[in-house]
């Protein structure tokens, strides 16, 4: 499987041997709490210091850092420009460059923005760097996730590099017929349906006989499913994911309830 | 017919392979597009597809499970935008049911509407998890209409329209197209899909 | 008890003006293999859905007659309670792979999986079936970097590692090069001495002539013929229904008026007998003229 | 039309299924089958002379044209390509736009588009599935109308990837009819396939892939040699000729009449 279609990182850490529905658990929890608790800075900084504090350990650090300096880098530096200049906010202007002036409250407010998003991030790495997805589907099989969901969670990402081959030889099979896919914008736009409807045709076209295999593999067999993967949970990690649930819904609860209490 | 045989009905293995792929179709579909250089992401055409021959219930699952699917794998961006994924599936599958799906400028119109539907998720979204910014090429307008002194919310509203109206009206004209020309036996198997063939 | 049993088996496609199937009837004892031909359009596939009872379940349509396998009438019994009895491979190997697992190995157990089989009894039966695949040293491959063939073999290996009594393909060697057509007809062969019956759909018409119990010919829905190899495929019946002949039996029915294949001998269905039929009127002809 | 390819080099990204210095030269109006294993380059080949695919090292000419010097679709003027899966191609809703797709893409009025796109239709008798949607017809019948779609084009090269796979033999025999009629307009005919009777008893000239280079490049007789055959296992003579050496012929048969011929001779 193309590794570049997946954030998974083999390895055998001790994050990697936690339960699935263990560090899914902490991602939505730390998702809760940062954006909708309190709010402030601690409500960013404190999940997302504690999902790189756990990614260090398991030594899955470095990745993440860089895939989120990959994903967040130019959002952030668009935040600090937009918000900087033109945040409505903006009393204290630290810096002018002709017309406009760099706005402390702007800086803070976008500073406040990227930190939120690092921090999610961070949380939802945990899970993503160390936990190949099919274990995951199962995970949430297991707890009672409806079958059909799990295939429409798992599928996908396998069927991803088989389908995504077609573009190319589609290309190539209606450049054959004198297609053109440079030139003008109305020429570029003339090649799509060319181009994307053999795609869409032959994969749904596809789905018939894919529907057939998994019947007769006993898709829908009556019987309960097992498992040839054993996932490891231990009662440990059972209350330290009631524990998550509970602060972060207490959190939520708490910031509700000021939000209401505050503006009457 | 109760709602529970009707999600039965909707929700058939051959209805999940055809969600599967369409999720796929979602991701790979930006691939074609950016190798045409055109300004259109074509990321919701298997949710619409979807929507028009297995319903409302199963686009909206679709577009959901596209953006959690794909943030899982490589941009959790994407996921922060799965509810508005959800909208586009659910109702591109209402317009169907209720006939605007038939002819192909009701396709153009049910483009409109889904704009409009999904703006109203987009914009809280993108101003209080993003900034009003996401790092995409939108960014522009919106920083545009701040310099000319709108407040961020407004701005946001502009720019989630514009970017998203010529998108979602060639990603519903595409759908409306193929499900035309899908085969009578393949499309036969989707008891909706008469709401677009007839 | 027959594996099969079809009587008047009519099918129309939902929509379809015509029927696909009509008036099928056969039955088929356990262990043997049937070949199934007939031109492109003829119900080939058709019935190969009917025998595994995804007709009507799946493809809705009207249906009359009855299909029996292992004595479930498959009209009563949805597909998911037929998989452990009936397997299925069709004609594109890539297509039949779940999309959920990662290994050959775990792919090979997603039939076991659905059908609850307790985990401790998974590992002898895949290994046993990858063996039988000759896929067992790819265990831990990923299946989606397989070649053609060899995805083909993993299809049959996650159908046969459910020991269905009946096993169906529908042109399965149509997608693969001869190594892959071989290594596939090589694995069918083995299911069948392993007393599986086996429904096998074909263009490869060679291989089903040598191989196969029976042959079953189909045109317009309908079986025109249904007899053993040599006679089905020496019969003018399966060249008026677009089916045609093996190039031997050709051979040797345009060598009989110059008389240079024994008229007591029947025309030959395989490069074997035809060899023998030639051997034998060229030394006829040394006998009478020997100073050729 | 010449090809010529010259000390051709080529490996997928991967590094899968490469070309290793594979030269030829191909006559206007030959008859060719290129055959071997899958993975054996024969696909990757056949794209260079569309200029699909360019060469790390060595250079391809069709005529005076080089393919690194004309874009694909300058290249379809002078080589048309039949894709082995024809779902991958087809994409209008009527046979009739499905067939016109190319002329108009080459720049044909539209009353040379009408003229060609009517005779092609009649050629493969297509005329009653003209307003027909593709995907409503069988697989076949889809191949035909890519074989269609490729004809068309009225080029001088014409290569068909694994045209037989699928085909029941009335329609093997209407594809034979028509490789005869193109041998007729001399037109150079290129066809990956497996199916080595049907390549006998249609092509003339056989060149066989391993592993990225060419190790055979013969006539069928002296190709479909006893010693040759019992070194490859990536092909099934065809029938006749493995008849003619089960018979002990030294000369293979590729066809009926000749393998009786040598049965009359004793």
């Amino acid at each position: 499987m193309s590794t570049h279609f997946s954030l998974y990182q083999p390895g055998s850490s001790y994050l990697h041997r936690l339960h699935p529905l263990t560090k899914l658990t902490f991602s939505l929890a730390a998702a809760v709490v940062v954006f909708g608790g309190p709010g402030g800075w601690l409500a960013a900084l404190f999940p997302g210091l504690l999902a790189m504090l756990l990614l260090w350990r398991a030594g899955l650090a470095w990745r993440a850092a860089l895939t989120i300096f990959r994903l967040l880098a130019l959002l952030t530096v668009v935040l600090f420009l937009v918000h900087g200049f033109l945040n409505p906010h903006n009393k204290s202007i630290l810096l002018s460059l002709g017309p406009f002036g760099l706005g402390q409250e702007g800086l803070a407010y976008a500073a406040l923005v990227a930190l939120r998003l690092a921090a999610t991030l961070a949380a939802s790495l945990l899970l993503t760097v160390s936990t190949q997805p099919a274990h995951l589907v199962q995970a949430l099989a297991e707890a009672g996730l409806p079958y059909g969901l799990a295939y429409l969670l798992g599928s996908p990402l396998l069927l991803l590099p088989q389908i995504a081959g077609r573009v190319r030889s589609i290309q190539a099979a209606q450049q054959a017929r004198g297609l053109k896919t440079e030139g003008s914008l109305l020429q570029r736009a003339r090649a799509l349906f060319p181009l994307a409807a053999p795609l869409i045709f032959s994969t749904l076209v596809d789905v018939e006989e894919r529907s057939l295999a998994l019947e007769v593999r006993g898709f829908s067999a009556p019987n309960p499913k097992t498992s040839l993967n054993e996932l490891v949970d231990s009662p440990a990690q059972r209350t330290a994911r009631w524990i998550m649930i509970l602060l972060a819904g207490l959190l939520l609860a708490v910031e509700l309830s000021w939000r209401v209490y505050a503006s009457h | 017919m109760s709602l529970k045989e009707q999600l039965k009905q909707d929700f058939s293995t051959l209805t999940l392979a055809l969600i599967a792929v369409a999720i796929v179709l979602n991701i790979v579909l930006g691939q074609t597009v950016s190798l045409l250089k055109l300004p259109i992401f074509l990321d919701s055409i298997g949710t619409v597809l979807v929507a028009l021959l297995a319903g409302p219930w199963a686009g909206a699952l679709t577009g959901l499970l596209t953006n959690l699917i794909w943030g899982l794998i490589s941009d959790p961006v994407a996921a922060a935008f799965a509810p508005v994924a959800l909208v586009i599936g659910l109702v591109a599958g209402l317009c169907a049911k209720y006939g605007l799906f038939k002819q192909w400028w009701q396709a153009i119109l049910s483009g409109v509407i889904i704009t409009l539907a999904l703006s109203i998720i987009a914009i809280p979204i993108r101003v209080y998890m993003f900034g009003g910014v996401t790092g995409s090429g939108a960014d522009f307008i919106t920083a545009y209409l701040l310099a000319t002194g709108k407040d961020l919310f407004s701005a946001v509203i502009i720019t989630v329209i514009t970017d998203n109206l010529i998108d979602k009206v060639a990603t519903a004209l595409l759908a409306w197209a193929i499900v035309k020309g899908l085969p009578r036996r393949f499309t036969a198997r989707f008891q909706r899909s008469s709401s677009v063939i007839g | 008890m027959p594996a099969i049993e079809v009587s008047s088996l009519t099918y129309t496609y939902p929509g379809a003006r015509a029927p696909a199937l009509q008036g099928i009837t056969f039955q088929v004892e356990p262990g043997q293999l049937i070949g199934v031909v007939g031109a492109n359009g003829a119900g080939k596939s058709s019935l190969c859905l009917a025998l595994a009872g995804l007709i009507p379940a799946l493809f809705h349509g009207q249906m009359q007659g009855t299909v029996k396998v292992c004595g479930l009438d498959t009209r009563l019994h949805t597909p998911g309670q037929l998989a452990g009895k009936i397997g299925l491979v069709l004609q594109n190997p890539a297509s039949q792979l779940s999309g959920m697992r990662y290994t050959v190995y775990e792919e090979t157990a997603f039939g076991l999986e659905n059908l609850g089989v307790p985990r401790s009894e998974m590992p002898a039966r895949i290994e046993r079936v990858l063996q039988q695949v000759g896929l067992a040293a790819l265990g831990e491959r990923s299946p989606y970097t397989l070649s053609g063939g060899q995805q083909q073999r993993l299809a049959l290996a996650s159908v046969l590692v459910l020991e269905p009594a009946v096993l169906i393909l529908d042109e399965p060697t149509t997608m693969l090069d001869p190594q892959g057509s071989q290594a596939v007809f090589k694995i069918i062969r083995e299911a069948v001495e392993a007393g599986t019956t086996v429904i096998l759909a074909e263009h490869h018409l060679e291989w089903i002539a040598r191989y196969a119990d029976r042959v079953i010919a189909l045109a317009g829905g309908e079986v025109i013929l249904d007899g053993l190899p040599e006679e089905v495929f020496s019969s003018p019946l399966l060249l008026e229904a677009g089916i045609g002949w093996l190039r031997c039996t050709v051979a040797a029915q345009q060598a009989s008026p110059l008389g240079l294949w024994p008229a007591s001998m029947p025309l030959p269905v395989t490069i074997d007998a035809a060899a023998a039929g030639f051997s034998k009127a060229a030394r006829k002809l040394r006998d009478v003229d020997p100073d050729q | 039309m010449l090809i010529q390819i010259n000390n051709v080099c080529f490996s997928y990204p991967g590094g899968v299924e490469a070309l290793l210095d594979v030269s030829l030269t191909v006559q206007p109006g030959e008859m060719i089958a290129l055959v071997g294993a899958n993975g054996s380059g024969k696909t990757t080949l056949a794209r260079h002379l569309i200029g699909l695919l360019q060469p790390q090292a060595g250079s391809i000419q069709i005529g005076d044209w080089a393919t690194s010097e004309h874009a694909p679709s300058q290249m379809a003027r002078r080589v048309a390509y039949v894709f082995q899966n024809p779902d991958e191609q087809l994409f209008c809703q009527r046979v009739w736009d499905e067939v016109a797709f190319g002329p108009q893409n080459l720049g044909c009025t539209p009353a040379e588009v009408t003229s060609r796109v009517k005779s092609t239709l009649e050629w493969l008798n297509l005329q009653a599935e003209e307003q027909v949607n593709p995907r409503d017809l069988i697989y076949s019948i889809r191949k035909r109308v890519a074989l269609a779609s490729a004809l068309v084009m009225q080029t001088p090269v014409l290569i068909l990837d694994e045209p037989t796979a699928g085909l029941d033999s009335r329609e093997q025999a209407q594809l034979s009819q028509v490789l005869a009629s193109l041998r007729l307009q001399q037109k150079t005919v290129i066809v990956i396939t497996h199916d080595m009777d049907f390549a006998a008893e249609n092509l003339d000239r056989f060149i066989y892939l391993q592993n990225g280079s060419v190790l055979a490049d013969a006539q069928a007789s002296a190709f479909f040699s006893a010693e040759f055959l019992s070194q490859t296992s990536d092909l099934i003579a065809p029938q006749m000729v493995r008849l003619s050496f089960s018979l002990g012929h030294t000369q293979p048969s590729l066809c009926a009449d000749q393998l009786l011929r040598n049965v009359s001779t004793g």
